[in-house]
Formats: C-alpha cells, structure tokens, sequence
C-alpha cells in the first residue's frame, strides 16, 4: 500500500516539531536570535502547507473509490498492548482531515507570516527571558499538536494532542507572564479547560470500557453493534444514587462526556468564560489559537465522534450550542475593547458550529468552521494591525476614521465583517456562482437544518423509504454504483457499519442515490420536489422552537455589533486624536490579511464545500458542482426505525424560501441598524441607553458579562471557602462543648471543694475536699480524654488506626466462628 | 538446608535490625537500622530468587531513598544527639498496639492453609529478560504512569524544597 | 514446626516487620523517624509481595508491584524530606508534635 | 643506597643472639619431626593412595594432612631456620643496589609464569564450566558456574587427560597428587571460601600496591623520587610499613561523637566494596556469584558505600566532618544518575545485561571495543570515567575529604586501623569501577586481537602447554583484565596529581547541567543509531566508518603518549626540574 498522503502528513505535523525543538533550546542566540527564529518558525509552517497543499490537490484528483479504498487502508502501526486493548498509532486519513490540516496549515502560514511583523516590535528580552524566540517556539508547538490532533486515528492519541493544544493555548495566553493579568488568563483558559477535559477522560474510559478499542472507526462499529444488539452500553441505564434517569442509556452519558472536552476547548456556554479573557495573549495567538483553530478543535471533536452520539446526546449539544450563541452574542454589542468583541463573536460563531452539530447539520457546521477560521483570523489579524499601529489602545471608544491611515487593513476588515454578517443577496445568482459570503452560505444552512428539525419533522417520505427497505436486495443493486459515496462517507462521519448492518440500508442508500441525483443546489435556490426524495425523515426528536427562533435573531443581531464595531473603528471622525495622529499601518502585515481575504472569498464561493460534502460523503462530483447539504447523519431510534436526520435540499424548496426571507436580510438590517446608531460615534447609543428604560439595566448586565464570572467567583471560590468554614465551625463548636463540661465541672468541683474548706476542721478536708476533688477530677479527666484523641498528632491518629485494626482482626479470628473465617480466606488464598 | 540457615539468619538480621530501629532514640541511629533492614531484606529477595528486585531494593532504598533520609536528618536537626522522646503513656500504648497487630496477623498467617506451589518449581528463577519483557507488554501502563509520577514528584520535590524569595 | 521455609515464614515475618513499622510510626516524635516507620511497613508489603510471587504465583508479577512499591517509597520518601524541610523552615524543629497549629 | 637496618637487631646484639638461638633449635627441630612424619607417612601410605580410587574415600583426607601438609609444614620451618640463620644476608640482598634488576627481571619471568598459570587454570576452569555455563538455574558453585567437580577430578584421576598424566619419580602420579590436594573442593562451601579469600586476598594487595604507587607517581610528577627507604627498592614496602604503623597508632574516638557509628562506619565504607567483587568477573566463568544483574549489583555497592562514608561523618560531630559527609552525599546521589546511564549504553549495544556476555561481544580485536564502537559509546565512556572518578570521591572530585578546606573532610577524626579501612574500601571501589570500565567498554579479558587468530595459530599438533599459553595471550585471559584495570587504576592515580580540586558547586553544576543532558542526549542518540543500524544498510558502512576512524584516533592516542612517554624517559635531564636523585651530593 502507497502511504504518501500518510507520509506527507506525518511530515507536517513533525517539521513544525524540529521547529520547536531548535526554537526553544537555541532559540535564543546565534545562529537564530530575533528576526531568523521567526523565519525558521514560519519556514516550517509553509513547508506543512506546500504538503498539505500537495495531498489536498491529489486527494480531490481521485475518484470517491480511490478515496475510500485509502481511507480504508491507511497507515496503522500496532504500538502497544495494554493489557486486552491494543494502541495502535495512525493516520485518519480521509477529506476532513485533508481539508482540515490544509486550514490549519494555511491559516498558521498567514498568520506566521504576520507575527514576523507583529512581534518585531517586541523587545528581545523582558525580565531575563528572551520571549521573541519563545513566541514562535510555542507555535511550532501548537502547530504541532494541532495538526496531530487532526490527524489522529486513536482516540487516545486525539486526547494527547487535545492536552498539548491546551497547554500550547496556555502557554500562550500567558505569554506576558510578567503581567498579572496575562498569567491569570492562561491560568483560568487551563483550569476551565481541566472541567471539561474531566468530562472528555469520562467519555474516552467509557468508550473504552465497552468498545475495547481506542481506534475511531473501530469504536464506531463496536458501537453500532451494540446498538443494534441493545447490548454493552445501551443495555446501561443511568443511574445516581439509585436514581434512575429514564429513557437515557450510558451511551448518552458518554456522548456528553465527550462533548464535555469539546465544551472546554470549543468554549461553550458554561465554560465559556475563558475565551474572553484569553484575549490577554499577544493577537496573533488570538487569531490562530482562540479564533481560528484550537477553539475548532472542540467541534471537529464532535464532528470525529459523531458517530458515538445518541439522539438525547445530540439534543444536548444543540442546546447548549444554543445558549452559548445567543448569550455571547448579546454580550459582544456591549462591548468596547475590539478583541474583546471579537472574541464574543467568535464564541457565538461557535455557538452556531456546535449548534448545528447538535442539530445533525455535520456539513454545515463544518463549512461554517472553515469559512469563519478564514474570516476570523483576518478579523483578528486586523484588529492586531490596528493595536500595535495605535500603541496597543485596545478601546474602540477611542479610535475612528483609522481607514485613511490604514487602509488595507480597514477594506480587509471590512470583508471580514460582512463575512461573519452573511453578506449575500437571496436569490441573485449568475449561472451556478451565486452572490454572498461565507457566513452566509454556510450559517444559513446550519438555521435550514434546524428549520427542518423544527418545523418540517413528521416523516413525510419516511413510509416510503422504509418500504423500500422490504425489496432490500433489489435496492442494493440499484444503489451499487454510489456506494462509494456512502463509504467515503461512513468512514468519516457516519456508520455504513450502521446502517449496512441491516435493512435500513438500503434507506440510507435510497437517500444517497438521490441526492447524488441532485444537480445544482445551492443554499437559496433549487428545483423543487427533489428536496421530498431525499428527506428520509425519522423521527429523531423535533427541536424545540425557541432552539428556531434564537440563531434566527442571532443572525440579525451579529451583523450588528460587527458593524459597530467596524464603524466605530475604521469611519466616522477620530474620537481621540493623539491615537488617531500616532497610527500608521505597518509596511508589509498586511499582505496576510489580503491573502486571508482572497481564501475568504474563495471559500465562500464555495471551494470548501463540495470537499467537505465529500467528506459528509453525499456528494457528487459528476457533475462538477456540490451543493447539497447532506448530513451524514444517521441515527435509530430504539424501535429500530431509520432515523436518518433530514438531508434536505438547502433551500430548493418553499421552506428554504421562506428561510431565505427571514434571515437572508438580516445582515441589510442589522448593519444598517448599527450605521444608524453609530454612524456620529458612540454618543446616540448612549442617548438611547438613557432615554429607554431598563435598557441601561440590561447594558449594564452584558457589560459585566451576565455575571457569569461573578457567579463562578462566588459560588465555586467562595462556597469552597465557605465550606472549609463550615467545618472549621463545626470543629470549634464540638471542642467548646467539650471543653466547656470538663471546665464547668473542673470549677463546680473546685468551687465545692472551697465552699467545704471554709471553717471546717482540718481533718474534714481530707473527706470532703477529696470526694469534691475526685469528681472534679473525673470529669475533667473525662473531658481531657475525649478531647486528646483529636489533638491533631500524626501518631496518634497513627495508633488509633492500627489499634482498631488489630482489635478487629482479634475480634474475627478468636471469636468462635472463627473457623469460617479461615475458610473463607483459604478458600481465596488458593493461587 | 543452607537455604533454611540463610533464611533465618537474614530474617533475624532484618527483625534485629527492626527493633533497632523502634528503640534507638538517636534518629542516625535508627536510620542505620533501617539500612541494615533494608540490606536484610534484600538478601531475602536474593534468596527467593528475586534478584532484580534485591538489587533494586539495594540501589533505590538503601543507595538512594536512605541517603536522601540521612540527608534531611542533617540539614533539620538542630543540635547531634538530640532525640524526641514519646512519653511512657505513648511508648506503652504503642507496644500494646504493635503486640495486638502482631498477635493478630501472625494468627492471621497461620491460620490459612497457604496454597503452595509443587517444591519442584520453586527453584525456577525469574530472569531480569522476562520481568523486562512483562514491564513492557503487561505492565506496560502501570509503567508509563510511574514514569509519570516520578517526574510530578521531582517537580513537586523541587519546588517545595526550593529557598525562599 | 519451622522445618522448611515457606509461604508462612515470609509471612510471619512480613508480619513482624509491619507491627515494628506501626510501632516507630507511633513511638517517634522526629518527623523522619515516621518516615522511616513508613518505609519498614513498606519493606514488610514488599516481603509479602515476593513470598506469594516465589511460593504461589510463580510468575513475576509479585517482583513487579514490589518494584512498583519502591519506587513509590522513592517517590514518597524525596516529597516526604521537602515537606519536611518546609516544616523546618517554618516550625524551627522537625518534633511533629510541634506542628500542631491546626490542633482542635 | 644506605643498606636497610633492622634496629632490634642492632641494639643489643647479645640478648637478640640467644633469642635467635632459641629460636633456630626449635625451628630445626620441627622440621626434623616433619621430615620424620613425611618418610613414616609416605612409607604408609603410598599403596593406600594408589588404592583409594574413590574420591569420597575417607582415607584421602589423611593423606592430605599427613603426606602433604607435612612437606609443607617442613618446607616452611627449614625456610624459616635459613631466614633467621642468615637474616643479614637476607637484609643485605634486600637492600643490594642490584636488587632493582633483579627484580625487575623475576618481575617479567614471575608475570610469564603467572600469566602460563592463569592461562592453564582459566582453560581448566572454563572447560569444566562448559555444559553448565548456559544453564538458568546452577546448582553450588565456584567461581559462578555448576562444575560438576567430582567427575572432573576423577577424571584427572584415571589420567583422562593426557597432558597431566606424568610422573615424578619417587613421589609417583602427579594427577593422583592433584587429586589429592584439590579434594576439599569439592566441598560447595570450602570452594566458596577460598574464592572470597582469594578475594580478599586480592583486594589487599590492591591497596597495598595502589598506596605505594601512588606516591611514587606524585613523587614523579613533582620530579622527586617518593617513597625509597622502607623496603629496599624504590621503599617497595613503603605500604607494608605504614600498615604496621596504622596498626599500632592509637584509636581514638571522639567523646563528644557516636561511638558506635564511628565504629561501625569505616565497615560500611569496606564491606559494600568487597561486596562488589562478588559479582565482578576477571574472565568468563572467573567470577564468584555470576548474577544476571552483576552490573546493578556492582552499581548498588558502590551506591552503599556511601553511607559509610556519611556516617564517618556524623558520628564524628566534627564540623568539618558533617560537610564532608553531606558533600559526599550529594555528590554521590547526583553523579550515580550520568553514571548509571552511562553503563546502560554497552548493554544497550551488546544487547545484554550479563557482563561476560558483554565482554565476550568485544572479542573481534581491540576496534570492536565498545569505546571505539561508535560515537555514543565514546562519549559515554568519558562520562562514566568522569561520574566514577566523583562516585569514588578521587581527584579531582575529592571534595568530601578536600584537606585544604575541610582539615580532612570525614577523615579527620578518624587514627589507626579504622583510618586505612576508609582507604582500603577506596582503593578497591577504584579497582571495581576500572574494572567495570575494562569490561564493558575495554573489551574485559579479551586480548586486543581478534580471539579467531588463536585458533589459527593453533593446529592440532601444537603442544598443550604452548596451545594454552597462545590461547591465553591471543584470545582470552584474566591477566588481561586486570593489566586494562590497572591501567584505568592508573589513569585516575594521574588524573589525581594532574588536575586541581574544583570547588563543590562546581561539581554539582558538572553533574546536573554538563553530564546529565550529555548522557540524555547520548542514550537517545544511542538507541536510534542502533535502530537505524539494523534498519539501513547504508547506516552500516557509515557504522563501520566511524568505528574504524575512532579506532584510528584511539590507536593514535596511545601512540602519541607512549612517544611522548618515551621523549621524557630518554630526555628526563635535560627537562625542567630533573629527579631529585640527580642533584644529590656524590653524583
């Protein structure tokens, strides 16, 4: 077997290692020191891209069979056994990988290529450590774990490169280490991170236990197994303290676990209040780390595992996807520092991702991944551009009118804006190019899926697919010549292991037949009726409607503050002359940001997106043109119906119609809205925040983040303390009872033993003064011996275990039944 | 027959040793006892065949881990012969507890009809090959996590250890 | 009774050693005292370990969790010594008996 | 040279005359009864020894005591008689200016013979050793192997072996004497104690001759002459004198210390050291105990020594004595890390543990030494020499003893007896840690010719004893191990008295932050150029290279310092600061 994608890869992901690796022992001197360890840094990176590069182009030159017979035999060598489970190291060699690593690889280049400029203003040396060299260590290192976290076929090995990701993230956030803040920020991005992680160990342990397997596409089939048996994990109910939840097996259990990491990584919504704050690090570790790549991780985690994901699991993921992008969101209009805003549009931006994961829009959700990685990562870079040409003022308050002095910066900003706005006119198309942005390509297939789970669910087609199950053979010839697709497709996201495991094949194949039929589709037109064919409707749970309606005024509400956010930047009149007189754009930074500009536009236009339909495997490429939203998600219920999640034809027909007139507007209306109210500065804002009531409330509510921290703050931080307190009381109180018998009758005793003495003869003392004394005694003696057991002497605690201990061990062997005791050791001392 | 003299002999090496070291009240000297426990043992290992497991004893304990004991008992003690004494109540609380531990496990001991291997085998020694090849296969993981360990207890050692600022 | 060695003699002495062990642990005021009372119950564990490893098991796994065992009290011992200097340096003596400010 | 004088004798010639008188009568006169035994003996027992064919026969005994401990016994008085009858002459020969020749000559024919001996008993050994060398579980011993002793013995006895099969005339089959004498052998425990005697043996000439030459070569190096009165040549018995002295000096304890550690602690610095050698193999098979993990023993005594040193320390309640001590400590604990990892890259590149395994892996000719093996393995041996020297406490990383800062260090309330036990335990954890050197990385006892050579040079016609001795100087043999031991030994006698003490940080900072990341670097690099060797075979060549290269560089080396060793010995007046023999008055 040719292994080259494999070798090519692996390359990849070792060179930017050897990068690391100089970088960060001999980093620091000659032959590297200040500007060649940058030049090493970013060499390293392009060489990962030229390779990237070269499998991309000659995976896409092969047919879909080729494709799948590779993904089948890639590269696996057995690393070791540990105990029943074998560890095998490889390659997870199929179009998401592909596509992902020459992201990855693409978008680090970029932005490599921009810190070269960024960093050159940082000095040498801060506090006796040399951190120019240091800087581009770490993102070899990033890179690194990155691109083997994408590449990973084991779990296992996926869990390494998640942990190394997180602490590259946190090395980096606190990469000036010297400033309180920064460290705390690192600090708190690895302790969020750890909650989750938590979750993710529970998932990966449960989903050894019952798989036996590390590898992703051996735990599927495991999985699929027993789901069909019923056996293993799904024959696990839930259970707390003899509390059962109902209607949930362990499998749910280990799907969240699983989605807990992504959670941590992906920041979702309560963990989501590192991102923020991770802003701390320099921009260009914002733009590749926490806007473009690591924070993606989480959802190409769900993306990975998808295929461990019930029904109910699936449904939580919607909802927090959810939660997190209407709240982080609504925080981001409030916001003044411009990273900041953008690191609340990209937590909402991940919201949607993660969102349409839950809602089993897999394509989408990871074209939404790819464009927005494009955008953002130019958005960051810009704001990077406007910081360091503004003497690093952060505050948008006091910016305006930068886009005559920077002007690259502002028009690539400005692309950015209506990207991640969805920029695109409904309807308007020449030929097959249809006119829009990414965010609106891509956003609006992830609401036409849940429009469909929201509305359209019922299972109109359903009958007839399932029907066709009954002439199983029949269908199976007739789907022959696609099944390909649907293994290439199985292989990354989905189980033809699933569904080929019984007559709902022959379903699943109808379905891709179909849409393999399917030309020309695109986001907001199509022929009519060929969406009905390929909706092999199940009945997974219908989303509730709110879970419609909030992404849906999301959609409207983030063009706006990025529009704010661009107005008050780059237009309008300089709020503060000194920084406006002071800021310049630096020569060279920002050809990034217009080859970053040029991959957005491309990948709007649609570049990705037959590549990742591919790699949802419902794609065609006959035809040449992709446009079919096919979740490659199937799932079934317990009655053992299919429950293949809508694959519906994006918009083709009147449901997608009126999706297109509900948001396809909405960034005309939210920018619009935005120009309006800042067009003169923020001065109208205010005015409006004043004059309406409770609006001030509610700014002040998202200017303090919902409170998210202050409540973590109190009820983590401070119910810990609290507690300790409560048991430091509690302690105190028992001593003061204790101690206050054995002195009350110490002085009732005394006292006595006085009140005798007084003008009695001598010899009564001897009596009376005794008896008083001995019960004085007594009790204090009684007190003192109840206290000396906790005296908080390590021997005694010592003594009083191994006491206990042994009188126990006397108590069962001298005690009459002995004898059992011995039989019953005897009978497990037997070898 | 020699086997049986060896035994006892390095089993009341061991125990005397033991003994020294409950009762010394000069912490070196107990420390001391402590080596010739430690070396006592290891000959017990030696002579049920454990080879590797004596000389690691002898390199990690003895070599290494009472060094290090020595070593803190120089660098805390205050003044040479100063030795914390229990008080009497303490010392004979002990010994009544160390009697009810030993009467108790001794009985334990005794009492279960011990399954033994056929005499025959017992003379096939374990060669460092195979317990290197188990560490690498079976116990592959427990390994790994030791690795881990000691490298956290390095650092956990070095840092609290460290001077002040 | 004590004709060849076997199981039970390595037991028994694996026995005495422990009582020893909790003895020290008990008896010394000197922080490291305890620590050495620790590591003679380690040594008799280890005993225990090798004795079923030679008579029952046949097999290495005994020699390999006592191996396991030492390197923890490696481990332990090295924590133990820098906790104990943090107490010297705070407290001024090692007397455990000292170091009782948390003391009830 | 003043001739050597014996002051008890001067004295009072009259009193020491009728004491030597006594002394000849008593001493003729057991020799006399002795002869008288032999002659009754032998007439006895000559048909009975031809007629005891079993060994186990009770009657050998006898024999032995009576036949042979008797010639003995009459040996050594009629020696004994003759010293004390001509002991001025015995003193004037000792201290004869010819003597030095003399000497030197029985030097080289006592080392021919003694190499002809070892050589004889290395190939006696081993060949009985043969068919249970291999075997997992030998039963009792000698010299580390199951020797199945009875038979071999018999065999000699029914003159099995040609070559041994010749007689004395009127002392008869000299096999069957052979016999007799080896026949407490066969006793497991009488052939343990004679090889730890000869260990013992051994190890106290090791400190003997190291004390001795050491000061010879500082005597050198600082262009005096050292040590020359006591004894005759060169104060050749220089340590025999000082150990008579040792002895005799009074043992002082220190009130205020711990008495019994400070007794106790010159033992725990001395025994761990013999320990040592139990597992040490002077040859194949010439080892005590030969335990599959000799080199952790070895590694774990010397680690043991230490405490003996600490505890010297203590119990001395000397200041300078408790930092010697902890000096020690942590010198030791820190450089057992590098060394350790350093010993680890022979085994790695022999493949095994087993130290005559690793030695015999190096028998192809000294460039298939592990120190010329490849790079790794040559840095790895410096930083074993390097991390032995201070596990040793030798210069210059004698800290703990470092007399111009610290009096003595852990020395310095110690007098007497107790002082040399230190020393002995030095000398002989120099010669353990030379030895470990010699093996793994010096190619141990095997010469530096490839041992095929042997069997070239030896047809089937050769004579035995000619056959044996080429096999001894070609292929194998223990003097070759202790002749590369020696070396060593000698290299740290020079290193001592070439380089300055450095200071205590310095050494740690030498450890931690110069050995340690080299060794780590050098294991890795190690274990990847092994997989690469056996993985490329364009890595092979490139092995070879560099094995032929540094062997190039070794041989080289050697070459350069005998030349310059030879330019100083023809050219030593006319260098700067000639031997102080030279500017005496009369020359």
């Amino acid at each position: 077997m040719n292994h080259q994608f494999e070798i090519c890869l692996a390359l990849g992901v070792v060179v930017p290692l050897i990068s690391f690796a100089i970088l960060v022992f001999f980093g620091a001197n000659p032959p590297f020191g200040k500007p060649r360890a940058a030049y090493l840094a970013f060499a390293a990176i392009a060489t990962s891209c030229v390779l990237s590069s070269y499998v991309l182009i000659n995976w896409y030159g092969l047919s879909v069979a080729e494709r799948t017979e590779l993904t089948e035999n890639a590269f696996r060598y057995h690393w070791a056994d540990f105990g029943n489970i074998s560890i095998d190291v490889g390659v997870k060699l199929d179009s998401l990988t592909v596509i992902m690593y020459f992201m990855v690889t693409f978008i680090a280049s970029c932005i490599h290529a921009f810190s070269i400029g960024y960093m050159s203003g940082h000095s040498d040396e801060v506090g006796g450590k040399c951190k120019y060299h240091r800087f581009f260590a770490y993102f070899g290192l990033f890179s690194f774990s990155m691109l083997g976290l994408v590449i990973s076929s084991s779990l296992l090995f996926l869990f390494i490169f998640w942990e190394l990701v997180g602490l590259c993230s946190y090395l980096l956030i606190g990469f000036y280490f010297h400033e309180k803040y920064a460290s705390d920020a690192g600090m708190k991005a690895f302790i969020t991170n750890r909650v989750g992680d938590f979750g993710f160990i529970v998932g990966l342990a449960l989903v050894v236990l019952y798989t036996g397997t590390f590898d992703l596409d051996a735990a599927a089939a495991s999985f699929a197994e027993q789901y069909h048996t019923g056996t293993g994990i799904f024959a696990e109910s839930i259970s707390l303290f003899g509390w059962h939840v109902s209607g949930m097996t362990l499998a749910t259990l280990m799907g969240i676990g699983l989605f807990c990491g992504a959670m941590g990584k992906s920041a979702q919504f309560p963990l989501h209040v590192w991102l923020p704050d991770a802003m701390a690090g320099p921009t260009p570790v914002s733009a590749l780390i926490h806007a473009a790549t690591m924070v993606a991780a989480g959802v190409y985690l769900v993306a990975r595992v998808f295929r461990l994901l019930t029904p109910d699991a699936q449904m939580f993921i919607a909802v927090i996807g959810c939660i997190t992008l209407t709240i982080t969101a609504l925080i981001a209009i409030v916001q003044t520092d411009i990273k900041k805003i953008l690191a609340y549009s990209t937590l909402s931006q991940l919201g949607y991702m993660v969102f349409g994961m839950g809602v089993g829009a897999w394509t989408a959700a990871l074209f939404h991944l790819m464009t927005h990685a494009f955008f953002k990562a130019m958005l960051f870079l810009g704001s990077g551009q406007v910081i360091e040409g503004c003497h690093h003022e952060k505050n948008i308050m006091k910016m305006g009118g930068l886009s005559r002095k920077m002007p690259w910066t502002g028009r690539t900003f400005l692309v950015g804006v209506l990207a991640i706005a969805g920029f695109g006119i409904p309807w308007l198309h020449i030929g097959d190019i249809k006119f829009g942005l990414g965010g609106f390509f891509s956003k609006d297939e992830i609401l036409a899926v849940a429009y469909e789970r929201a509305f359209n669910m019922g299972g109109d087609g359903h009958g007839e697919s399932h029907e066709s199950g009954g002439t199983h053979g029949e269908n199976e010839d007739h789907a022959a010549p696609v099944h390909g697709d649907g293994h290439a497709m199985a292989n990354v996201a989905e189980g033809v292991q699933l569904a080929s495991a019984d007559t709902n094949a022959s379903a699943l194949l109808a379905a891709q037949s179909a849409m393999a039929s399917s030309e020309s589709g695109d986001a907001h037109h199509a022929e009519h009726g060929r969406a009905d064919k390929m909706k092999i409707a199940g009945t997974l749970p219908s989303l509730p409607k709110w879970m419609f309606w909030l992404p849906i005024f999301i959609a409207y509400v983030t063009p706006f503050y990025m529009m704010r956010c661009y107005w008050l930047t780059f237009r309008g009149t300089p709020r503060d002359h000194h920084v406006h007189d002071h800021a310049h754009e630096i020569p060279w930074m920002w050809v990034p940001l217009v080859i970053l500009a040029v991959g957005t536009l491309v990948c709007s236009y649609m570049l990705f997106r037959p590549m990742i339909a591919d790699a949802g495997g419902v794609a065609t490429h006959a035809a040449g043109i992709v446009a079919i939203d096919g979740e490659a998600h199937s799932w079934e219920d317990t009655s053992g119906q299919v429950m293949l999640t809508v694959t519906h034809g994006s918009g083709m027909d009147n449901p997608h119609n009126a999706l297109a007139l509900i948001v396809g507007f909405s960034w005309l209306i939210g920018m619009g809205l935005a120009w309006l109210i800042y067009r003169n500065g923020p001065a109208l804002a205010g005015r409006i925040k004043d004059s309406v009531p409770g609006l001030a409330l509610v700014h002040h509510a998202l200017e303090q983040k919902l409170y998210f921290d202050h409540v973590y703050n109190y009820a983590l931080v401070g119910g810990t303390k609290a507690f300790g307190k409560l048991m430091g009381a509690a302690d105190g109180v028992l001593d003061f009872v204790v101690d206050a018998v054995a002195y009350l009758f110490r002085g009732i005793g005394v006292f006595a033993g006085r009140q005798l003495d007084m003008g009695v003869e001598k010899r009564d003392i001897g009596l009376v003064d005794n008896i008083a004394n001995f019960l004085a005694w007594i009790t204090y003696m009684t007190g003192t011996g109840l206290r000396r057991p906790q005296n908080g002497r390590i021997r005694t605690y010592v003594l009083l275990t191994a006491g206990a201990a042994g009188i126990a061990l006397l108590f069962v062997l001298f005690w009459p039944h002995s004898s059992d005791a011995a039989e019953v050791l005897s009978a497990t001392a037997q070898p | 027959m020699i086997e049986d003299a060896a035994f006892y002999i390095f089993a009341g090496v061991s125990l005397f040793s033991a003994i020294a070291v409950v009762l010394s009240k000069n912490i070196v000297r107990a420390a001391v006892g402590l080596l010739g426990t430690l070396g006592g043992v290891a000959c017990l290992y030696f002579l049920a065949d454990a080879n590797l497991l004596g000389v690691i004893q002898l390199i990690v304990y003895a070599g290494g881990t009472l060094i290090l004991i020595v070593f803190g008992i120089m660098l805390t003690s205050q003044s040479p012969w100063v030795g914390f004494l229990p008080t009497k109540v303490q010392a004979i609380a002990a010994s009544i507890v160390a009697v009810i531990l030993t009467i108790g496990i001794v009985r334990l001991v005794t009492l279960v009809p011990w399954a033994q291997r056929n005499p025959d085998e017992l003379s096939q020694s374990l060669t460092v090959k195979s317990i290197g090849d188990a560490l690498l296969t079976t116990y592959l993981v427990p390994f790994e996590v030791a690795s881990v360990l000691l490298l956290v207890v390095m650092i956990g050692a070095a840092y609290l250890a460290r001077t002040e600022k | 009774m004590l004709a060849t060695i076997g199981l039970q003699h390595y037991l028994i002495l694996s026995a005495l050693i422990f009582s020893l062990g909790v003895l020290c642990m008990a008896t010394k005021r000197n922080a490291i005292g305890i620590l050495i009372g620790v590591e003679l119950v380690l040594n008799s564990a280890n005993i225990n370990l090798v004795g079923f490893s030679k008579y029952q098991t046949g097999k290495g796994d005994g020699q390999i969790f006592a191996v396991f065992v030492i390197l923890l009290a490696a481990a332990e011992a090295a924590l133990a010594i820098a906790i104990f200097m943090n107490f010297y340096n705070n407290v001024r003596t090692i007397d455990v008996d000292r170091g009782d400010e948390l003391r009830g | 040279m003043a001739s050597i004088t014996l002051p008890w004798v001067e004295r009072n010639p009259k009193t020491l005359t009728s004491q030597r008188r006594t002394a000849l009568t008593l001493l003729y006169s057991l020799a006399f009864l002795h002869v008288l035994l032999v002659i009754a003996s032998w007439a006895w027992l000559t048909p009975l020894s031809s007629a005891a064919k079993d060994l186990t026969d009770g009657r050998i005994p006898l024999v032995l005591i009576l036949c042979v401990g008797s010639v003995i016994g009459m040996l050594t008085f009629v020696t004994a008689a003759l010293v004390v009858t001509f002991y001025r002459l015995v003193g004037r020969i000792l201290a004869a200016p010819w003597v030095a020749f003399i000497i030197f000559i029985g030097a080289i024919v006592g080392i021919i013979l003694l190499a002809w001996l070892h050589a004889e008993a290395f190939a006696f050994v081993k060949n009985m050793a043969h068919p249970a060398y291999t075997d997992v579980n030998p039963a009792p011993k000698i010299f580390g192997t199951s020797i199945e002793y009875e038979q071999s013995v018999r065999s000699i006895y029914e003159q099995n072996l040609e070559p041994y099969a010749f007689k004395i005339p009127f002392v008869g089959n000299v096999t069957v004497l052979a016999a007799y004498i080896l026949w407490p052998l066969q006793f497991a425990i009488v052939r343990d104690l004679v090889a730890v005697g000869g260990i013992i043996g051994f190890i106290s000439i090791v400190p003997g001759f190291g004390i001795w030459w050491e000061r010879k070569i500082a005597g050198r190096m600082q262009s005096r002459m050292g040590p020359m009165r006591a004894g005759g040549w060169h104060g050749w018995a220089q340590s025999a004198a000082d150990g008579i002295k040792l002895i005799f000096k009074e043992d002082y304890v220190p009130p205020s210390g711990d008495g019994l550690l400070f007794r106790l602690a010159p033992y725990f610095a001395l025994v761990p050291a013999i320990c040592a050698f139990i597992a040490l193999p002077f040859a194949a098979a010439w080892v005590f105990r030969d335990l599959d993990v000799a080199l952790i023993f070895i590694l774990a005594m010397l680690g043991i020594e230490v405490m003996g040193v600490i505890l010297a320390g203590w119990a001395s309640n000397n200041k300078w004595s408790v930092y010697g001590a902890m000096r020690e400590a942590c010198q030791m604990v820190s450089y057992e890390i590098p060394m350790g990892m350093a010993l680890l890259i022979p085994v790695m590149t022999a493949g095994s543990l087993n130290l005559g395994a690793i030695a015999e892996a190096q028998g192809g000719g000294f460039w298939t030494w592990f120190i010329f093996k490849n790079v790794w393995c040559f840095a790895a041996f410096f930083i074993y020499y390097c991390a032995a020297l201070a596990s040793c406490k030798r210069a210059p990383f004698d800290l703990p003893e470092s007399e111009s800062e610290l009096v003595a260090g852990f020395l310095t309330e110690y007098s007497g007896f107790r002082w040399s036990l230190f020393f002995f335990g030095e000398y002989a954890a120099m010669f353990v840690i030379s030895g470990l050197a010699t093996i793994l990385f010096l190619g141990g006892w095997m010469s530096p010719f490839p041992s095929e050579w042997a069997d070239k040079l030896i047809d089937p016609n050769t004579n035995h004893f000619v056959a044996t001795i080429i096999r001894g100087v070609v292929a194998e043999n223990p003097l070759w191990f202790i002749a590369k031991a020696t070396f060593m030994f000698f290299l740290q006698l020079w290193i001592r008295w070439t380089l300055p003490r450095i200071r205590i940080d310095q050494v740690l900072y030498a450890c931690v932050q110069v050995l340690l990341p080299m060794m780590m670097v050098v294991l890795l690099g190690n274990t990847l150029w092994i997989l690469a060797v056996d993985h490329w075979s364009w890595m092979q060549t490139t092995d070879m290279i560099i094995n032929w290269i540094l062997a190039a560089l070794g041989v080289a080396v050697v070459i350069g310092m005998l030349a310059i060793a030879s330019y100083g010995f023809r050219h030593n007046k006319a260098l700067v600061g000639s031997m102080a023999a030279d500017q005496l008055p009369g020359k």
